[in-house]
């Protein structure tokens, strides 16, 4: 629907895209605004905002830290909400929501869909959520118009990944290497020949994250991927540099 | 689309796309496995041989005049090697691993319990293995860590979340996610992602099978109810099970009442009205949790009761009304252990002492020519530091002040 | 003058005329339950739902290849209830006092195994109980002495002599010549005056009889050579009877070696040359004492072999050169704990292990195509203050500190 | 043989005989010698020297410590034996030896017999050493003269009465209840029927010991006992009130 259009229509200009990642009241909504902020000053081309879970299984360990200090500062799904409507409304990028399957379950699955619509979200990433689970959930996305993002791992066989992309639609998220968010990839042979899998199984576009943290990184993957996906990264940025830190970070990338 | 894995409107396998081959290994290897009556034969074969399976049926019968109701029945997991009954359910994974051709394996614990019997069976089948456990338990439960460091296992320590069951859940996920093709998550209780529920069912349905046998050989009928303790649930289903298909059984889960229902201190997801429907840990049940599906912090004296969620079969029956559930307390636990200690000479473990409670309290609305059973799922010697403390017991503290004076100097 | 009680020249009934009466007692009711069929049934009955009997045995298969030798078979009396093969001989004397009308028992307890096991007894009969200690072995084995207590039992530690079993065997008896009319002596070990060692081994048969049937289904043949830690002896005399009348299978006692034979520190009565023939605590044996007849202080690091008598059948054995003698050191044992831990997920009280030691020894000097049978008494949790100490633990040393720490705040 | 000749000797002049006991090396063998003196000075008529064992199964408390005691501190058998030759030699009373049967055995039965007769020990007092055990000690104490002491306890028939006193002679040893040394007895119905038993089962003399402490426990023995045991008693006064109470501790007894 929109959002592969949308990759479709900037690819033009750009040889690759970014896709950054922020977790929602880590450390504050206050200082993701600041961050998000200098995101699309430098030339983030889409935002995946992580509403906050206490389970988050396929995090790692930065990842997990920034979702359960969120929750323990008090972030709530409501002020999720309020932020991202504050977000889409400002910037003229996409946004994403990314979270966990629990959150949208406890929300009410329509009543998520129908808030995020509401608020212009453009797609959702939910990792513990394969299709086969999904039944109302990839209703609600087609009734609503709301991309759901699907997702590729390097164990995904060929047929795997065709079955994936008849539930997906906008872009697929090809996960980098085996194991959680946060550590380094390797792009070897094997990266080479997963990718090419994920190629053959589709015609939408490929975003490739987990471990994406460098120029150099963002390089290997132009003409491989259309997104290259920054997660971890800028939280540690921010930890290590200071929110003023993540403007000069992104346009370091590209 | 196929739902494979539910039991009523519960289950289900919310799993990341990176383990979806392995759960179709694992689903096949589980399905053949289950078809094949040598695999049960290998499994018994095992388990009488390794662990001291049939294990016993104890009439208690100083708690049964005690009481003077019904007679009280006891089914003895403690009496299993590792003492307590996640042996069935480790050794019976042991054994679909060694098919599978893996050579590593991977485990939560709370308690310690099921860490020290994957360790064992690690050893037993010579897999690596890997205990992911938070480190709170760690804490209360350090002869288990001591334990399972002898018998070769490595135990991380889990700092995440609320540092217990279900953070190292989560862990352990985390370590499969990334390391899959060698490594089989042995997953401790009747929770998690299909197939676990139905596997650990499978395996621990040992007990329910032989109990019947023997309540009937030794009492002469079945039992008027069966009382077990529910942590994630697999020893009450293990014994459950036998007894399903008798409608006139009636069957009694007990959770950990912590500080008391209406206290938020406890871990009953079923016998109280704090639980709700949510997907967790790659299943669907109902869990601890607040309006935002954010995971509670959970207290139980026991910490094998300490845990958010609970069998998704078990919650099936529950809403089906065919196991009925209640709570016990930190405190009635801990004044039915030295009853069970002082009448029988048996030491049931903190969380099996949860299914004594509910027992004692219905024992007497009963007459003498019907039985109760209680699954007393592990033995009570792992809990030496937590039972010495809540007993605030003056030697041991001295004991224990000398002997740690003796390592500062 | 009829010399009753005799095995060989070992033996007899060395006591104070005040229990004269209470020993003739004792003897009648001893021979009358040895001649009635019901009685052993009774005691089958009530160790088979009690306890787990019978107990398995496990065929170790990692060892056996690692020490590319003789088929490893081990009986597993630590899964009986209280986690040693002391159990036996407690429960059947239970069943004794019952028929003789008593209403309180006393022990004499080493490494405390047999004090738990008692003071479970008693709950479980509904007896009183005193358990005698010594002082030093209260301070090594305290989470036993802890269970005692809980187990309704009042625990007395023994600060005369060398403070450690014999003076506990002392002490108790001097408890029962002031109160021998409602109380019955459950002596633990087959030592002291007849009918104790008589008694004590009949009941500890009953390892022998299911190891020599279960080695025969499960390997096909008799073992070629039976290992058996000993300490009184009983675990030994209670596999040994299985297999006395098979000429062709080597039966070896295993007594503490502590800091090897030359150093004056051990407990090996039979294996070195320290014993003597002498008369103590009731009854003729060889005991470790000097020129004057004074008992030596022993040592190891297992207090259930910590002893200076040894049981008069096993002496008459050991000169009659059926059972064969060896001694295992203190390190040799903690070598031989790890191994067994790491290889197949068992751990052996550290008295056991000493047979282990002893077996591993010589398991390669056999083929695989024979057996040999290790008896293992009890399981190693209780002794997890001393395993840890010995392996000078560093976290589990941390741990004890913490705790220490927050209870002297 | 001898002693039961002196005691009635003795007895025609006092209504109660005087037994005492004493822990040889406790605390030394020279406290012992002034302890034996002041004894045999203030009128003991008869002297039981305990060699020490490390297994003293019938003894209380305050006689297993000056077991212990004294073995620690070095006392050896052969030391004992010197001694006792030493004081049968200074004192005309009668010196018996109590211990128990593994001192013998370790010394050589025969050789124990041999060297006490010859430094003139009248009588052995062996708790743990009964008939049925005692084949060639009984034999041996017949060869010797040396009388072998049975014993008598509450709870012996009198059947077993006078199987016993068929082993014994000198005299028999009553002890005055059930139990160990050193605890007080209770002079009660009990203690009277039981004193008619053993009375009806004999004709040696005998002597009550166990728990007798005062001129009050004496007298009520005089017309039933022929001689009265002072054990733990003189022990705790050496230790309470020093060497030189014995004496005037002896003669207020009788
Ligand atoms: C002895 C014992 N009982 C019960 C439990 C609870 O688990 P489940 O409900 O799966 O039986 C545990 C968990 O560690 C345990 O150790
Ligand atoms: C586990 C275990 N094994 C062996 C022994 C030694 O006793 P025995 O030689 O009588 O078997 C003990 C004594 O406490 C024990 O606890």
């Amino acid at each position: 629907m929109q959002l592969e259009e949308y990759i479709k229509k900037t690819r033009a200009d750009k040889n690759i895209l970014l896709m950054t990642h922020i977790v929602l009241g880590y450390t504050s909504l206050e200082v993701n605004r600041e961050v998000i902020r200098q995101m699309v000053e430098n030339g983030v081309d889409l935002i995946e905002m992580q509403i906050p879970f206490s389970e988050p299984m396929a995090d790692g360990p930065v990842i997990v830290k920034a979702n359960q200090e969120a929750i323990e500062t008090g972030t709530k799904v409501r002020q999720c909400f309020d932020f991202a409507a504050e977000m889409t409304a400002a910037h003229d990028i996409p946004f994403l929501f990314m979270t966990y399957y629990n959150i949208l379950y406890q929300y009410g699955v329509e009543q998520f869909f129908k808030d995020s619509k509401k608020i212009g979200i453009k797609g959702f990433i939910i990792p513990d959520l394969p299709p086969e689970e999904g039944e109302e959930f990839f209703r609600l996305s087609r009734e609503y118009g709301i991309d759901p993002i699907m997702i590729y791992a390097p164990t995904s066989t060929e047929e795997r990944m065709k079955y994936l992309a008849g539930y997906g639609s906008g872009f697929i998220y090809c996960v980098a290497r085996k194991g959680v968010t946060g550590k380094q990839t390797d792009f070897d042979k094997d990266f080479g020949s997963y990718m090419k899998r994920c190629r053959n199984s589709t015609t939408m576009p490929l975003a490739v994250g987990f471990g994406i943290s460098s120029r150099e990184d963002v390089e290997t993957l132009v003409g491989i991927a259309d997104i290259a996906v920054i997660g971890t990264k800028t939280i540690k940025v921010v930890e290590e540099e200071g929110i003023d830190a993540v403007g000069s970070f992104i346009s370091s990338l590209r | 689309m196929t739902k494979t894995g539910y039991y009523g409107n519960w289950g289900g396998a919310f799993i990341p796309e990176v383990l979806y081959e392995t759960f179709r290994e694992l689903n096949t290897a589980f399905e053949q496995a289950k078809k094949e009556p040598a695999f049960w034969q290998e499994y018994t074969d095992l388990m009488s041989t390794y662990s001291c399976r049939p294990t016993p049926l104890t009439h208690a019968e100083n708690l049964s005049r005690h009481f003077g109701g019904a007679q009280i029945y006891i089914k003895r997991e403690d009496l299993n090697h590792t003492g307590a009954h996640k042996a069935n359910n480790v050794m019976g994974q042991g054994l679909l691993v060694k098919r599978m051709g893996k050579k590593r394996v991977i485990a939560e614990t709370g308690a310690g319990q099921h860490g020290v019997a994957t360790a064992t069976m690690a050893a037993k089948f010579g897999f690596d293995c890997t205990i992911y456990m938070g480190e709170e338990d760690v804490m209360r439960q350090r002869p288990n860590v001591f334990w399972m460091e002898k018998l070769g296992a490595t135990v991380v320590p889990v700092t995440s979340g609320s540092k217990t069951l279900k953070d190292a859940i989560n862990e352990a996920f985390r370590d499969w996610v990334t390391d899959m093709d060698d490594t089989h998550y042995v997953m401790g209780t009747v929770c998690g992602p299909h197939p676990f529920p139905e596997m650990v069912a499978w395996f621990q349905s040992i007990i329910g099978m032989e109990a019947r046998k023997q309540i009937l050989s030794q009492f002469g009928s079945l039992p008027s109810r069966v009382f077990a303790c529910v942590g994630g649930g697999s020893n009450a289903m293990g014994v459950f099970q036998g007894f399903l298909d008798d409608a006139d059984v009636e069957l009694v889960g007990v959770e950990a009442g912590g500080k008391g229902l209406e206290s938020g201190q406890h871990a009953s997801r079923l016998a109280g009205k704090d639980g709700s429907a949510g997907v967790a840990q790659g299943y669907k049940t109902m869990f601890l949790q607040d309006g935002d599906g954010q995971m509670c912090d959970t207290h139980s004296v026991a910490a094998g009761l300490d845990y958010v969620g609970v069998s998704p079969i078990l919650t099936d029956l529950w809403e089906k009304r065919r196991v009925r559930f209640a709570a016990a307390t930190d405190s009635e636990v801990m004044d039915a252990l030295e009853l069970t200690m002082k009448k029988e000479g048996i030491i049931p473990a903190l969380e099996s002492t949860h299914a004594f409670v509910q027992a004692f309290k219905e024992a007497g609305q009963l007459n003498e020519k019907q039985a109760i059973l209680i699954n007393m799922s592990g033995r009570g010697d792992k809990d030496i530091f937590t039972i010495a403390n809540a007993f605030d017991d003056p030697s041991w503290k001295e004991f224990i002040i000398g002997k740690g004076a003796e390592y500062a100097a």
